[in-house]
């Protein structure tokens, strides 16, 4: 493989592992503060329709981006409220609000645009468009460093440089901030946190929402950037994996970037593979690829590579008598 | 309730005035009525103990002072100023700090971390860590407790992690300084080193509250003393104007028999025997090593020791409920094979029965009716249903028979288990496990949480199956239930079993010397185990 | 424990899914207000699509086929305090057992076709829940994320074997031989000319078969009984010397090859044929009967034919209101699993307090229980 | 009230759906008629939709896509005198008219077009899912490309293996850029819906994509450099007014062709200043030839293989 073929698979990698992770990082403020969560799809695909829906019609990105946020925001305080306040089961929580999301956002898209519950497809403006980094042109003739910084660093959406942002965002927050403190410690053990004089339901809410925010930008990604205009079932499973990826990650930022990485690798992967003879093994089913990262996680659950031991209080409502 | 209320002492204001006032509390918990009207004045600058039964209310009392609970009526005051107590955060603003019975710390924080949650500086944590750190050292320094700041929780000590507790509520400035059981999870070593801390605190002017079971402990350290008995408190006293005898009559309502009646024990052929066992707990650390010794018919063994020193692994290795790493148990001349996670079934095969410790975590569930925690264990049995099937019927049957030999009130085989009261359950679970016929009894803290009538009862009982000629192993961590019950006590301590002492002749001060792990020379100073024989 | 006094057991299984319930439609009405149409003609079409003509009911009886099979999965699993999310899976991979063993015998006759592939489905669909439930009891892995990827795993899966082992070269779209008459199973409609054309079929016998087992199962016999203390208590049926991982193992296989049933319906019933994602959703849809249902046979019977008569009503919705598509169904679907189960607790405290005032049997219960100690 | 039936991809794919659409939409413009029309949810709802339609006494009733040979198979016998028209598939019934398209010949056509513009002498295609009938595209795609350019090098790519794949314009778009970066400036997208990402991804690269179906000419003006039309619509309107009559009804199988207009490229003002006099002529040049016999298109479905 050459230089150009290899720069191909990594920018594709970086693209695809770029909703993963923002997913994977959202599900890492909720998990962490003691919140299951296998909504991140249900979120992620709001997300993807209210952007989609809003920057068709505005023609504007900026508000199909803060659109996706809002309506993923107010889809977690939902789950919020089911879980955190009225103590309700986390997880099928989360399930009501992956379907909620699959019903809701065909349904919706399919009364106001009559398109199968598609989004019409977006204006010049009302889809990001890719950032061309400073230099990115004049170096791109320097061997080896030039493209991989013109091809592979530059002329990437945002949404693709606030991810990976973000994780440095996340490890500082998490292990520097005070914020940061209380949110892994009501995770592990709210009733401390509780007597610590620290309001459990109050740092969960502020948890989730960060979780809200991220999974809105996710979502937006997929129909305002990464593709152009909401498709039904846009997201296709990428909650899933982006949770598999949190729990391979072991619930940390930078291992979570690499996780979903790799599994961004994996899909691009699995795109350019088609037909592709390997040598020993022949064609590889695309479908064995695609299945690679439900796989991997499984096997790390089941302690065949390391451990995955998630926050201790993950799961269970915080209940205090009154 | 017939005794007289001694007169409440220190009425009149002391001469450091009130550090608490609590003025007509009461507290419910849906029919439970856990503070009734409860009035109490600490004074600033002692340590003031609470004792009373398990239930009294005492926790609940302490939480609402803390502003964990609210109370449902009544009035605080705090240095004299009425005080509304919300939440914690408004607690430690008025200076009171609380260290529960359960700890509250984050297992996997470092020490420093969990003294700086929620009382941060900045929105940043490396000034906050920094002054702790420094402000650590200077506490160290004052009242001795020594911890590494670094260190992380779970790889801690017990002892070590009260410390933090208490640093903790130090660090936030506490001036009344809650203490809820502190010594239960104690060596008697760690319980003197936490008396030397109190009694520095009091000398810096600062108020304790102490909750203990233990009237020593009252009698060593406390300067006043209040008795809770069903969510009433009976009484305040000085403690230098009272005794043991009092507290314990006043706790209960009426005068108590510590002694049990029992005939002197009539051992046959052995029938327990347990050879060379090791255990680890679930972490993995071995907490039994290569402990040895045997049960004869017709006689009680009791295993003393303070808890978590490897009594829980051993009852449960030798019941089928944790595998062991190495040894045999020979029931009735036979090995037991209790490997797997089915290893109880088949030491009830064999013919041992098993009272757990912990009777709402292991032996019953309580979302079960009555009869359907009255085969648990058991509901393979032929009795119970052919083949497959289960055969209510029989079941009920057996459950009504139980309530009634045991006195299980309400005596409904119909209700959710999980609305008997404690003692209640207890004797659910004793009569399950009695009625088999067992040839080798097992009991985990049988009263634990029972109250006196009920320990009367359970004694007895006890007391009855080994006149039976039934081998009796009984593991408690109430010394004085030990010494009454047992016909033999052997120590345990870090997972040896360091010696063996004859109920009759032992005293109290050379059982807690072993269960330290101390042999008699070591020297001490606060002597809380220094006490004779029982009255 | 909880401080609440229980309400009684009517409450607690009808009354409080039916507040549940009756809100969720309310809901659901606001959404069909919201794109302009009119709500009680909505509710009137689904009630007659499902319930006023042959056809319309036995479709309804067909989804509700599917829906109770997913449905005791889920319970059985509840049961044992296990969560499967992996219903979907369990019965699509089921497929692959239903269709062989049919392909196989569509020679001879339904009656040696379909018990054999009942066992077939069974086996298979037990076995992709049993790999979970090994995880769970030997390695600790949580059965929520095994079932979870076993859902994704078992749908790249059967696109391959449909795709590339099970498809003819001939055909075009991605689905199996055609099973012959003999392989299939008989629809009710070739004894009762009432259900008109509708694909209702035996299965719905297996069904029923179904309920009363997981009835008998539950309560009646001591692995029922295990299975009841392992859910309500592990720790405590590791004291009764039942063992926990051989229930879990044991129970997540029961539970998968009740999912597997699906199978039999769709493949040998309806379809006649594997096609790719046969199961539409139908595991999920479990996850709400089961709620509803308070993992009761009675109750996942009546669960499941609200949601068959959901699912028929929507598609009639679909042809007589276009601007109200199936989605609609989705979302009712969502919302109930949203207020059955995760807010199940919204009415619970004042239907609670309302009881304490109005019963007086509460009351004197609550007294009985406060005076329950030993007078000293 | 006739019928209408769409497939997975929904109604508004903007693609082999829409065109069907398209012409019943034409269809009622004309004849001021009305028809019914449903959109399919999932698969296991063909049967139910088709003896719902039948029951009501719509007739004719007509459904697009290759999915519903057994479906229709099983209701055509039960209802006799209703008449049914399926597009993309064979059903040998005496009520059943199937429609096929040489969609082979029409790719031809795209194919000279597209190797006439390519520079690098790569082109690439993406197909939906992968079946024969999307093979045949691409094999008489291939054909065409090569009878202009016998060094030319494809690039043959399938969304997806299920259903989905007609909807999945992410994978589609991520597979257009990778033929690009593997060289390709044209790409013929015959993906339904999924279609729509590639002509997105090649007006991103600033390079060129051939539509499918319908005429996709003006969803990425200046970047589509044409349509690969299949009539869908023209068969839509035909049907519904043919198969109304028995009399006029044409049970058995139709072809529709370069002949008949059945399958053709779009030149329309979004892209005729992309396509030079020269390539028009070649491709017309190419058409008369096949209409005429004189060079034959090698049908992919009547043996599974593509010469190549
Ligand atoms: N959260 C709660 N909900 C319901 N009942 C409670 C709750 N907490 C305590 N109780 C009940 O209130 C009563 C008083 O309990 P509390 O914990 O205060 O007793 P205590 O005196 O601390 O007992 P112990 O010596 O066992 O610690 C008991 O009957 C207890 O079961
Ligand atoms: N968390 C709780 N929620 C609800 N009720 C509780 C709770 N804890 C205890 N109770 C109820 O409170 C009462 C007292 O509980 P506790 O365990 O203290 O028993 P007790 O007072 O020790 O009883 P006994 O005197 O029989 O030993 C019982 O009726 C029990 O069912
Ligand atoms: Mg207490
Ligand atoms: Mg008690």
């Amino acid at each position: 493989m050459d230089l150009a073929v290899i720069l191909s698979v990594l920018d594709a990698t970086i693209r695809l592992s770029t909703p993963l992770l923002l997913a994977c990082l959202a599900g890492l403020y909720s998990e962490r503060a003691g919140i299951f969560d296998i909504g991140l799809e249900g979120k992620m695909l709001a997300a993807a329709f209210a952007a989609g829906a809003v920057a068709a019609i505005s023609g504007s990105a900026w508000l199909g981006l803060l659109a996706g946020m809002a309506v993923s925001l107010s889809t977690t305080l939902l789950q919020g409220a089911a879980a955190i306040t009225l103590k309700g089961n986390q997880l099928i929580a989360g399930v009501a609000i992956n379907m909620l999301a699959a019903g809701m956002t065909t349904f919706l898209g399919q009364t106001w645009f009559s398109q199968g519950g598609r989004t019409p497809a977006l204006s010049e403006g009302g889809r990001f468009s890719p950032i061309t980094l400073p230099f990115a042109n004049e170096l791109s003739g320097v061997p080896i460093l030039g493209p991989i910084y013109s091809e592979l660093i530059s002329g990437h959406y945002i949404l693709v440089y606030v991810a990976f942002i973000m994780v440095a965002v996340t490890a500082f927050v998490l292990y520097r901030t005070r914020f940061g403190l209380r949110l892994r410690a009501v995770g592990e053990n709210p009733k401390a946190v509780d007597t610590a004089g620290i309001s459990v339901v109050k740092q969960r809410y502020q948890a989730i929402i960060i979780t809200g925010l991220l999974c809105g930008l996710a979502g937006a990604y997929f129909s305002i950037a990464q593709g152009s205009g909401f498709g039904n079932n846009m997201t296709a499973g990428k909650g899933y994996i982006a949770l598999a990826a949190l729990i391979f990650a072991k619930w940390k930022p930078v291992p979570a970037m690499f996780t979903c990485l790799l599994f961004g690798f994996l899909d691009a992967l699995q795109i350019r593979l088609q037909n592709f003879e390997l040598p020993v093994i022949g064609v590889v089913p695309v479908q064995a690829i695609q299945a690679l990262p439900y796989v991997l996680t499984v096997v790390l659950l089941a302690g065949f590579i390391g451990k995955a031991v998630g926050p201790k209080a993950g799961g269970v409502p915080y209940t205090k008598e009154r | 309730m017939n005794t007289q209320r001694p007169e409440t002492a220190a009425a009149s204001a002391p001469a450091n005035g009130w550090a608490i006032e609590l003025e007509k509390i009461n507290k419910r918990f849906g029919a439970v009525h856990a503070n009734k009207d409860i009035d109490l004045k600490i004074a600033r600058g002692t340590i003031h103990g609470i004792v009373g039964e398990n239930g009294a209310g005492k926790s609940t009392l302490m939480s609402i002072l803390y502003g964990f609970y609210t109370a449902d009526s009544g009035t605080i005051r705090v240095n004299g100023a009425e005080a509304n107590i919300a939440d914690s955060r408004q607690a430690l603003a008025l200076g009171i700090g609380m260290v529960h019975q359960h700890f509250m710390l984050v297992d996997n924080f470092s020490v420093l971390e969990n003294i700086v949650l929620g009382a941060e500086d900045s929105g940043f944590l490396k000034p906050s860590l920094n002054r702790a750190r420094k402000e650590l050292d200077r506490l160290e320094k004052e009242y001795g407790l020594e911890v590494d700041p670094d260190a992380i929780i779970e790889d801690i000590s017990v002892g070590q992690q009260q410390r933090v507790e208490i640093l903790k509520a130090l660090y936030r400035g506490a001036e009344t300084l809650i203490l809820d059981e502190p010594t239960g999870v104690l060596t008697p070593k760690e319980a003197d080193d936490l008396f030397r801390v109190l009694e520095t605190l009091r000398a810096q002017g600062k108020t304790v509250i102490l909750i203990t079971h233990k009237l020593r402990e009252i009698m060593a350290i406390t300067d006043n003393v209040s008795v809770m008995r069903q969510g009433q408190m009976v009484a305040t006293v000085k403690t230098s104007e009272t005794s043991p005898e009092e507290l314990a009559e006043l706790m209960v309502g009426r005068r108590v028999l510590l002694r049990v009646d029992k005939t002197a024990a009539n051992p046959g052929k052995t029938l327990l025997e347990v050879q060379n066992l090791v255990v680890a707990d679930d972490m993995g650390v071995t907490r039994v090593k290569d402990v040895s010794f045997a049960i004869r018919a017709g006689e009680i063994v009791g295993i003393a020791g303070v808890s978590g020193n490897g009594q829980s692994e051993l009852l449960e290795s030798i019941t089928g409920m944790r595998d062991q790493k190495s040894g045999t148990v020979v029931l009735n001349g036979k090995p037991l094979s209790l490997e797997g996670d089915d290893g109880a079934a088949r030491a009830r095969q064999a013919g041992l029965a098993h009272v757990p410790e912990d009777r709402q975590r292991m032996g019953l569930v309580t979302t079960f009716q009555e009869w359907e925690n009255a085969i648990l264990g058991y509901h393979d049995k032929p009795a119970y249903g052919s083949g497959a099937f289960l055969d209510i019927a029989a079941a009920k049957k057996a459950a009504a028979d139980q309530v009634k030999l045991f006195d299980v009130r309400p005596a409904n085989i119909n209700l959710k288990s999980s609305l008997f009261s404690g003692g209640n359950q207890q004797k659910i679970v004793l009569a399950r496990e009695m009625e088999q016929d067992p040839d080798v009894l097992v009991i985990g803290q049988p009263t634990r949480g029972v109250d006196i009538g009920a320990i009367e009862f359970i004694h007895n009982e006890i007391i009855k199956m080994r006149d039976e000629g039934k081998a009796i192993l009984l593991v408690s961590v109430e010394l004085d239930e030990i010494r009454s019950l047992a016909d033999r006590i052997l120590v345990m301590f870090d997972g040896v079993i360091v010696g063996e002492a004859d109920p009759a002749t032992a005293t109290e001060g050379e059982l807690g010397l072993m269960m330290a792990g101390i042999n008699k020379t070591a020297p001490r100073t606060i002597g809380i185990a220094e006490q004779g024989p029982l009255p | 424990m909880s401080a609440h006094r229980p309400l009684p057991r009517w409450a607690d299984i009808a009354l409080l899914p039916a507040l549940n319930l009756l809100l969720a439609f309310l809901v659901s009405g606001l959404v069909v207000l919201l794109v302009g149409e009119n709500p009680f003609h909505a509710i009137q079409v689904i009630l007659y699509g499902a319930f006023g003509y042959g056809d319309g009911f036995g479709y309804t009886l067909y989804y509700a086929t599917n829906f109770i099979f997913t449905g005791l999965a889920v319970a059985v699993a509840a049961h044992a305090g296990l969560f499967n999310i992996g219903g979907d899976g369990q019965a699509y991979v089921a497929g692959l057992g239903a269709v062989v063993v049919a392909l196989a015998l569509d020679q001879t006759h339904w009656l040696i076709a379909m018990p054999l592939a009942v066992i077939a489905a069974g086996a298979v669909g037990g076995f992709w829940a049993f790999v979970p439930g090994w995880l769970q009891a030997k390695r600790g892995s949580h059965v929520v994320i095994t079932t979870i990827m076993f859902n994704f795993i078992a749908s790249a899966l059967m696109v391959y074997m449909v795709n590339r082992v099970l498809k003819p070269a001939s055909t075009m779209a991605p689905e199996s031989e055609t099973i012959e008459v003999a392989g299939r199973v008989p629809q009710l409609r070739q004894f009762f000319s009432f259900f008109g054309y509708s694909p209702v079929n035996l299965s719905i016998v297996i069904a029923i078969a179904a309920l009363i087992g997981v009835y008998i199962l539950i309560w009646h016999t001591k692995f029922g009984y295990a299975m009841r203390v392992l859910g309500a208590n592990p720790t405590a049926s590791r004291y009764a010397g039942i063992s926990n991982s051989k229930m879990i193992m044991i129970t997540m296989t029961i539970s998968g090859a009740l999912a597997g049933m699906v199978a039999i319906n769709e493949v040998m019933g309806v379809q006649n044929r594997l096609v790719l994602d046969f199961v539409a959703g139908a595991g999920f849809v479990g996850i709400a009967v089961a709620l509803m249902g308070r993992n009761h046979p009675i109750g996942i019977a009546l669960a499941a034919i609200l949601f068959g008569a959901l699912y028929q009503g929507g598609q009639e919705l679909q042809f007589v209101i276009p601007g109200i598509t199936r989605e609609m169904i989705v979302v009712i679907q969502a919302l109930v699993i949203l207020f059955t189960g995760a807010m199940e607790g919204l009415f619970r405290p004042s239907l609670e307090r309302a009881f304490m005032l109005l019963s007086p049997e509460q009351k004197s219960e609550a007294i009985a229980v406060s005076t329950a100690k030993p007078e000293s | 009230d006739p019928a209408v039936i769409y497939d997975l991809g929904g109604k508004f794919d903007k693609s082999f759906n829409e065109a069907a659409y398209n012409g019943a939409e034409a269809w009622k413009a004309a004849t001021g008629g009305n028809f019914l029309d449903l959109e399919l949810q999932n698969d296991a709802q063909r049967e139910q939709a088709l003896r719902r339609f039948a029951g009501q006494g719509a007739n004719p009733i007509v459904m697009a896509g290759f999915s519903w040979t057994a479906a229709l198979t099983a209701v055509a016998s039960e209802f006799p005198d209703t008449n049914f028209v399926v597009i993309d598939t064979v059903v040998d019934a005496p009520n059943v008219q199937s429609i096929l398209f040489d969609e082979h010949t029409g790719s031809f056509l795209v194919g000279v077009l597209a190797a006439m513009k390519s520079e690098t002498g790569t082109v690439g295609f993406v197909g939906g899912m992968d079946v024969p009938l999307i093979h045949k595209f691409y094999c008489g795609y291939a054909q065409g490309a090569k009878a202009v350019n016998p060094d030319i090098k494809l690039i043959e790519n399938y969304t997806g293996t299920t259903p989905a794949a007609w909807n999945d314009p992410v994978t589609a778009g991520e597979l257009a850029k990778a033929a690009v970066d593997a060289g390709a400036d044209v790409v013929y997208a015959a993906a339904g819906g999924s279609g729509l990402g590639v002509l997105q991804a090649m007006k991103d690269a600033g390079k060129f994509s051939i539509g499918v179906d319908s005429n996709q000419n003006y969803l990425q003006p200046g970047s589509v450099l044409t349509s690969m039309l299949k009539r869908v619509d023209v068969a839509v309107q035909n049907a519904l007014t043919e198969a109304a009559d028995d009399a006029t009804f044409k049970p058995g199988l139709t072809v529709l062709g370069l002949a008949n207009d059945g399958v053709g490229y779009a030149v329309d003002e979004y892209n005729e200043a992309l396509i030079t006099p020269e390539m028009t002529a070649a491709a017309e040049d190419y058409k008369a030839k096949i209409i005429a016999g004189d060079v034959e298109v090698h049908d992919y479905t009547t043996d599974s293989t593509c010469p190549l």
